[in-house]
């Protein structure tokens, strides 16, 4: 079985690290906060796609428009209607789960790759009327300045609604995991027909994990118009999906905290490599080929293998 | 009213005309890329960075033998020779190790390339855009019905499709390579317990699908700037057109360049504004008909 | 045991930030962050600015700086993707503490970051982006726009434009929020000081379309007067490339933004089509002024390159930045917005303020058509004419109505 | 308790299964032999809705399943081992049948209660009933051939079926691993008095255990009977068996 959070003592691990998270701002600069945050929602974010990607065996390509539904329809509902942001935090990540499940109707039927490439065109095509509906979506220049209750408008407040938030995703994501429909996702990845042959609905258990996929990357991008106020269509980009793609991969896409693990190195990698030189680029991807050449577990995967070694 | 000028109007044909040069520059990438899926299995990212790489030492080249013709013509051929021995190095260096791998592996491997070779491009060539002077003999245009002009240069792609095609289609059927790659790419463990080396099998193909790429990019060059982040734009069309043509199928990538570059030239006439949604409508239909694109997939 | 070993790569990645972070700068410099991209199509252009702007600085800080501190940048690559520009943005805010943020080429970056300036009270210069919503509709205390945006370049197209005897007009460019807003100045303005004008057609291609053939020869088979093609970055050159192989530029007269600037017509050599009507900021050898004389040969001898239109604005706003804390007296953000706001400058395309209403650097735009030139290996901008400030620039009143109250 | 019509697939022109007529009673075991390539594997494809016949009909107990999804022909109570090992690789053993049993039990849309407090003893009882109770922890995709292969029996059991397809249970089987299948396999029909069709190269074992025996080559039926009958068929003796002495033994 994947092990869940770190190993057997996984829940003291989870605990101290909530503790640790919270009492953060007490001891951080502003600026690490505002990253910690980035991380948090970068990595509930990652979360979302590996269980489509690493529990449901779905090719999950274009993630990244689901991401930029949820921030932009909380975003619209935000500045384009008198009503209360939280109602937009709420319709966000609904049009994305929506957005997934007739996205999600339409490929289903295709297999890995296949899937994966009819789900890139499709999400180009929702990247494209998102860039080109000027009056609704501000184009290619976003929607700027978005205002935010005052309850989460400084940085630490937006931090700490970051942190309840994604703590309250993942903790359901790992239940679902966890949960007998978990089980039956994980052996549709491991085995599609062995699956059908057991009598369990291969699509429709995809279809599912793809809609509550969907949901939690809409969560996150709702989670980025609180912590940057602002959004843009490059959120929906094919790129910003490999990137995540990347996370998943780095930290360990069989293991429950490896994306976010991915999500921090990334954002921190990106942070300080591009501190002292405009080709970070070129330092991600070196360190990418290493990790795929040598660690193809991710770098949590790897750490786990070697623990279970030891034990 | 202007949806029928614009059907009788001589643009109609001139625009077929400039849509199939258009589409022969895409089925000589994505012919490359498909050539790389259905034999090796690995959907090649960068083979767009390996396209614009042509581009700019097609650049080079040029400009080392003073920017006339012979700069242009020893530019088409040294361009993809330039990228396949990048592809020669990269193959034997690291993707011999990689085979066995999930293509979602493979996918993020050749994205990670992509991102190194997008700077790696930077570092050489500089950030300035980069011109290829067309040739004098293509230089101009002619006319044609109705006196709507058509860039010479562009007859010359136009010829070039044909011969490309006729190169693959002897390469893939006629030569023993190309029947050893075509098993392989069915069962690959077959090809090797019949004591042929596979390994140098795939390297070939791998080279030949990326000196394709190397091809575009050196015959795209004279028409376009050359610039960093050509890639990006390309790449997307490449993967689009193979998947509708059926993975792996060199014909389908034909059949499906012609469909993306035809859409598009006529989408422009039919509707301007939006020209540039048809050949992404044109995949979505394509897909619902046949999930698997329209011709025989190798996968 | 791996655990630990886990734990200590996190406790040295941590402890890794925070030495990194409390490196920050000693007090005696008045530092510039730069975010802004450098690498794809845009850094052609961003790279000059990033040089125009060292010239300014060293020149300065020969001298002793301003107030007797020096001037120091740090630049941050955005990858022209603005949720990352405004990471770095706030990275060079909270963390390399700068007193003073500049960039982008890119709107939604520029903006973005405007935004963050805004709350942080950080003066922010805008150096390449033409979005016209940056002063405009998202303007406020601490934005300036140190080049012309859509809005002005239209307006100064349109002045030389409708001077001229075409009617039947064709609208095309690149698919995105600037072509659109190039186009829609151009023309709004136009038929505003030429109601006889008329529009045929449109067409809109994708940004980084690479073949605009067939674009071209629709639009021939419409036969319209004139063009008015709204393209930025490399599609400018695309678009050239393809009207000489077609021969548009031989049968119809099309007009670009930038079309006769340095930044399009190098890389195109002797092969760039003449009589391209176009609109530039800068022209490295139009004013023959001293001045113009002058910043040309520092910048050749420094960067053995001719400037572009980008180099000057970096140059600019580099002058700016001294001149204002100058005239403020102290390094306090707030008087030195206080006195930038109606500074006067001599820059090398002569005097020039930064208007108080809207924090709107004032600049002359060039109206040229390209023509061969012995003395350069590419194509040049002759016929020029000055369109001044006055003649162009948007009022304050109209400016200000677009921002939200 | 199954029968099949006139059944027919075809792969681009290549007839893999034709005209092919079974029956099966209930409790009954069931063996189809036949050469390599004969269309064994396709027909139990074709049976289990894995794929859909172009002409022919199934019935499962007097109801049309023909062209069924598998994992309703599932629901109804027949299910099915690969011939190539077909286990969840990531997941332990007690996972694997348990997530069996969870579908059988309609569970697999639960989406919160945690699977490790769900149908224990269910689970339990089947890794007992095949002897792999004391691997029930070990990945899956960890176990030995022999192993893997009778988890691929546990599996299908977990959907607690009246009607068993096994498609060559102990190909690539150690001697003693196969003796091993053999009582499993004799078990489950007694025991639990499952009906059995399945497919097998072992001649031994399928003359030991199998009630009936139907032959293909080349898609088609050639005979179907007694174990008696079968041996001495002349047909089957030049198809396949290849020596007259057989019929005597």
């Amino acid at each position: 079985m994947v092990q869940s959070i770190l190993g057997g003592k996984g829940r003291v691990w989870g605990y101290g690290g909530i503790i640790v998270l919270i009492l953060l701002p007490l001891f951080l600069p502003r600026f690490y906060i505002y990253l910690t945050s980035l991380i948090l929602l970068y990595g509930l974010f990652a979360t979302s796609l590996n269980f489509a990607l690493g529990y449901g065996g779905i090719y999950q390509f274009h993630h990244a428009v689901f991401y930029g539904v949820g921030a932009y329809g909380a975003a619209l509902v935000i500045t384009k209607t008198g009503l209360s942001p939280w109602l937009g935090f709420i319709v966000g990540p609904l049009a994305s789960a929506l957005l997934s499940f007739v996205m999600g109707l339409i490929c289903i039927r295709l297999s890995k790759l296949y899937f994966g490439m009819l789900q890139i065109s499709l999400g180009s095509l929702v990247w494209a009327v998102i860039y080109r509906w000027y009056g609704l979506t501000g184009g290619d220049d976003g929607i700027h300045g978005i205002p935010m209750p005052d309850i989460i408008a400084t940085p630490n407040s937006a931090y700490y609604f970051t942190l309840i938030v994604t703590a309250a995703s993942l903790f359901v994501i790992h239940r679902m995991i966890k949960s007998p429909f978990g089980s039956a996702l994980q052996g549709v990845r491991d085995n599609a027909v062995r699956s059908e042959m057991i009598g369990v609905n291969v699509k429709r258990h995809q279809l599912a994990a793809l809609v509550i996929a969907g949901f939690f990357a809409g969560v996150s991008g709702a989670l980025f118009v609180v912590v940057d106020t602002t959004v843009f269509p490059d959120m929906l980009f094919w790129t910003f999906s490999m990137e995540v793609m990347i996370m998943c991969l780095l930290g360990g896409w069989f293991t429950f905290m490896g994306p976010m693990l991915g999500a921090a190195l990334i954002v921190l990698l990106r942070t300080f490599i591009s501190t002292f030189t405009v080709y970070w680029a070129l330092f991600l991807g070196l360190i990418l080929m290493f990790v795929i050449f040598f660690l193809p577990d991710g770098v949590l995967g790897f750490f786990q293998k070697k623990m279970k070694q030891k034990n | 009213m202007d949806f029928i000028y614009s059907f009788i109007s001589p643009g109609f044909l001139s625009q077929i005309l400039v849509g199939l040069s258009r589409t022969v520059i895409l089925f000589i990438v994505a012919s490359g890329l498909s050539l790389i899926l259905g034999v090796l299995r690995i959907p090649n990212v960068f083979h767009g960075s390996l396209y614009m790489i042509g581009a700019f030492m097609s650049y080079t080249i040029s400009v080392a033998f003073g920017g006339g013709d012979t700069g242009f013509w020893l530019a088409l051929i040294g361009a993809p020779i330039g990228v396949a021995l990048i592809s020669l190095v990269i193959e034997r260096g690291l993707f011999q190790y990689l085979y066995e791998r999930e293509h979602l592996m493979l996918i993020l491997f050749t994205f990670a390339i992509s991102l190194v070779f997008g700077d790696l491009v930077k570092l050489v060539w500089g950030a300035e855009y980069k011109s290829v002077p067309v040739p004098q003999v293509f230089q101009g245009f002619v006319s044609l019905f109705g006196g709507l002009p058509f860039p010479k240069y562009n007859t010359f792609l136009l010829f070039m499709g044909p011969v490309v095609a006729f190169a693959l289609w002897l390469l893939v059927t006629k030569t023993k390579m190309g029947k050893i790659s075509q098993a392989a790419a069915v069962d690959r463990e077959m090809v090797g317990a019949v004591g042929i080396n596979v390994s140098w099998v795939f390297a070939t193909v791998f080279v030949i699908g990326c000196l394709l790429a190397g091809l575009g990019g050196a015959l795209v060059a004279p028409t376009v700037s050359v610039t960093l982040g050509m890639d990006h734009s390309l790449i997307m069309e490449g993967f689009l057109i193979v998947i509708i043509g059926g993975l792996g199928n060199i014909w389908g990538a034909l059949l499906g360049a012609l469909i993306f570059g035809l859409t598009q030239s006529l989408g422009i006439l039919i509707w301007p504004q939006f020209g540039i949604v048809f050949p992404y409508c044109a995949v979505i239909v394509v897909l619902l008909i046949r999930p698997t694109g329209l011709l025989k997939s190798t996968w | 045991m791996k655990k630990t070993t886990f734990f200590l790569v996190f406790a040295v990645l941590f402890a890794g930030c925070f030495i990194l972070s409390h490196t920050a700068s000693a007090a005696n410099t008045i530092k510039v962050g730069i975010v802004d991209t450098f690498s794809g199509p845009a850094s052609t252009y961003t790279l000059d600015v990033l040089d125009g702007f060292k010239l300014a600085i060293e020149k300065i800080n020969a001298k002793g700086g301003v107030l007797g501190k020096k001037i120091e940048y740090t630049t941050r690559d955005e990858k022209f993707k603005p949720d990352i520009g405004a990471a770095m943005a706030k990275e060079l805010v909270l963390k390399e503490n700068v007193d003073i943020l500049m960039g982008t080429i890119n709107s939604g970056t520029a903006l973005a970051v405007s935004e963050f300036a805004r709350k942080e009270k950080i003066p922010f210069f805008v150096t390449y982006s033409k979005s016209e919503k940056i002063i405009g509709e998202k303007g406020h205390r601490y934005v300036f726009n140190m080049n012309e945006n859509t809005e002005m370049a239209g307006r100064a197209a349109a002045v030389a434009l409708a001077k001229k005897p075409f009617v039947k007009y064709w609208i095309a460019g690149d698919d995105y929020e600037y072509g659109h807003a190039i186009a829609d100045a151009v023309w709004n303005n136009l038929k505003r000081l030429n109601p006889k004008v008329q529009q045929v057609g449109q067409s809109w291609w994708k940004v980084g379309e690479p073949d605009l053939t067939p674009y071209i020869t629709q639009i021939m088979a419409a036969k319209p007067d004139f063009i008015i093609v709204a393209t930025g970055g490399a599609s400018m050159v695309n678009f050239q490339k393809a009207a000489k192989a077609t021969g548009l530029s031989q049968k119809i007269p099309f007009y670009q933004h930038t079309g006769t600037e340095l930044g399009t017509l190098l890389s195109q050599g002797k092969d760039a089509p003449e009589g391209v009507y176009g609109t530039s900021n800068f022209l490295f050898y139009f004013p023959d002024t001293p001045a113009n004389k002058a910043f040309v040969d520092e910048f050749q001898k420094a960067y053995k390159r001719y400037p572009k239109a980008s180099a000057i604005v970096g140059y600019m706003t580099g002058q700016f930045i001294a001149e204002g804390f100058k005239k403020a007296g102290k390094v306090d953000k707030e008087a030195f917005i206080n006195a930038l706001e109606g500074l006067k400058i001599d820059s090398p395309v002569g005097p020039l303020a930064i208007r108080a209403c809207d924090h709107q650097l004032e600049l002359p735009t060039y109206f040229g058509i390209t023509k061969k030139d012995t003395k350069y290996p590419f194509l040049v901008s002759t016929e020029n004419q000055i369109i001044a400030p006055k003649d162009y620039m948007p009022t304050c009143e109209e400016v200000l109505k677009h921002r939200k109250k | 308790m199954l029968q099949v019509k006139a059944l027919t697939k075809t792969f681009g022109g290549f007839k893999a299964v034709k005209d092919v007529d079974l029956n099966v009673k209930k409790g009954e075991i069931v063996a189809v032999i036949g050469p390599n390539g004969a269309g064994k594997t396709t027909l139990f494809n074709l049976i289990t809705g894995i794929l859909k016949p172009d002409s022919g009909q199934v019935f499962f107990r007097d109801q049309d399943i023909t062209g069924l999804p598998p994992y309703v022909i599932c629901k109804k109570g027949m299910t099915r081992s690969f011939q190539i090992v077909n286990v969840f690789q990531r997941l332990s053993v007690f996972e694997n049948v348990q997530i069996s049993v969870m579908s059988r039990e309609g569970k697999t849309w639960n989406l919160f209660t945690p699977s490790k407090k769900l149908l224990i003893e269910d689970t339990d009882r089947i890794l007992d009933s095949v002897g792999l109770l004391g691997k029930r922890e070990n990945i899956s995709g960890a176990l030995s051939h022999g192993d893997r292969k009778v988890l691929e029996i546990a599996m299908a059991l977990g959907g607690n079926p009246e009607f068993l397809i096994l498609d060559e249970p102990t190909a690539g089987m150690a001697p003693e691993e196969t003796e091993r299948c053999i009582e499993l396999i004799k078990q489950l029909s007694d025991k639990m008095g499952l009906t059995i069709l399945f497919c097998e190269h072992d001649m031994e074992l399928v003359f030991s255990i199998s009630e009936r025996i139907m032959v293909m080559v080349r898609g088609s039926t050639i005979i179907q009977g007694s174990c008696e009958e079968v041996r001495c068929n002349e047909a089957v003796q030049d198809a396949y068996l290849g020596g007259s002495d057989v019929c005597l033994m």
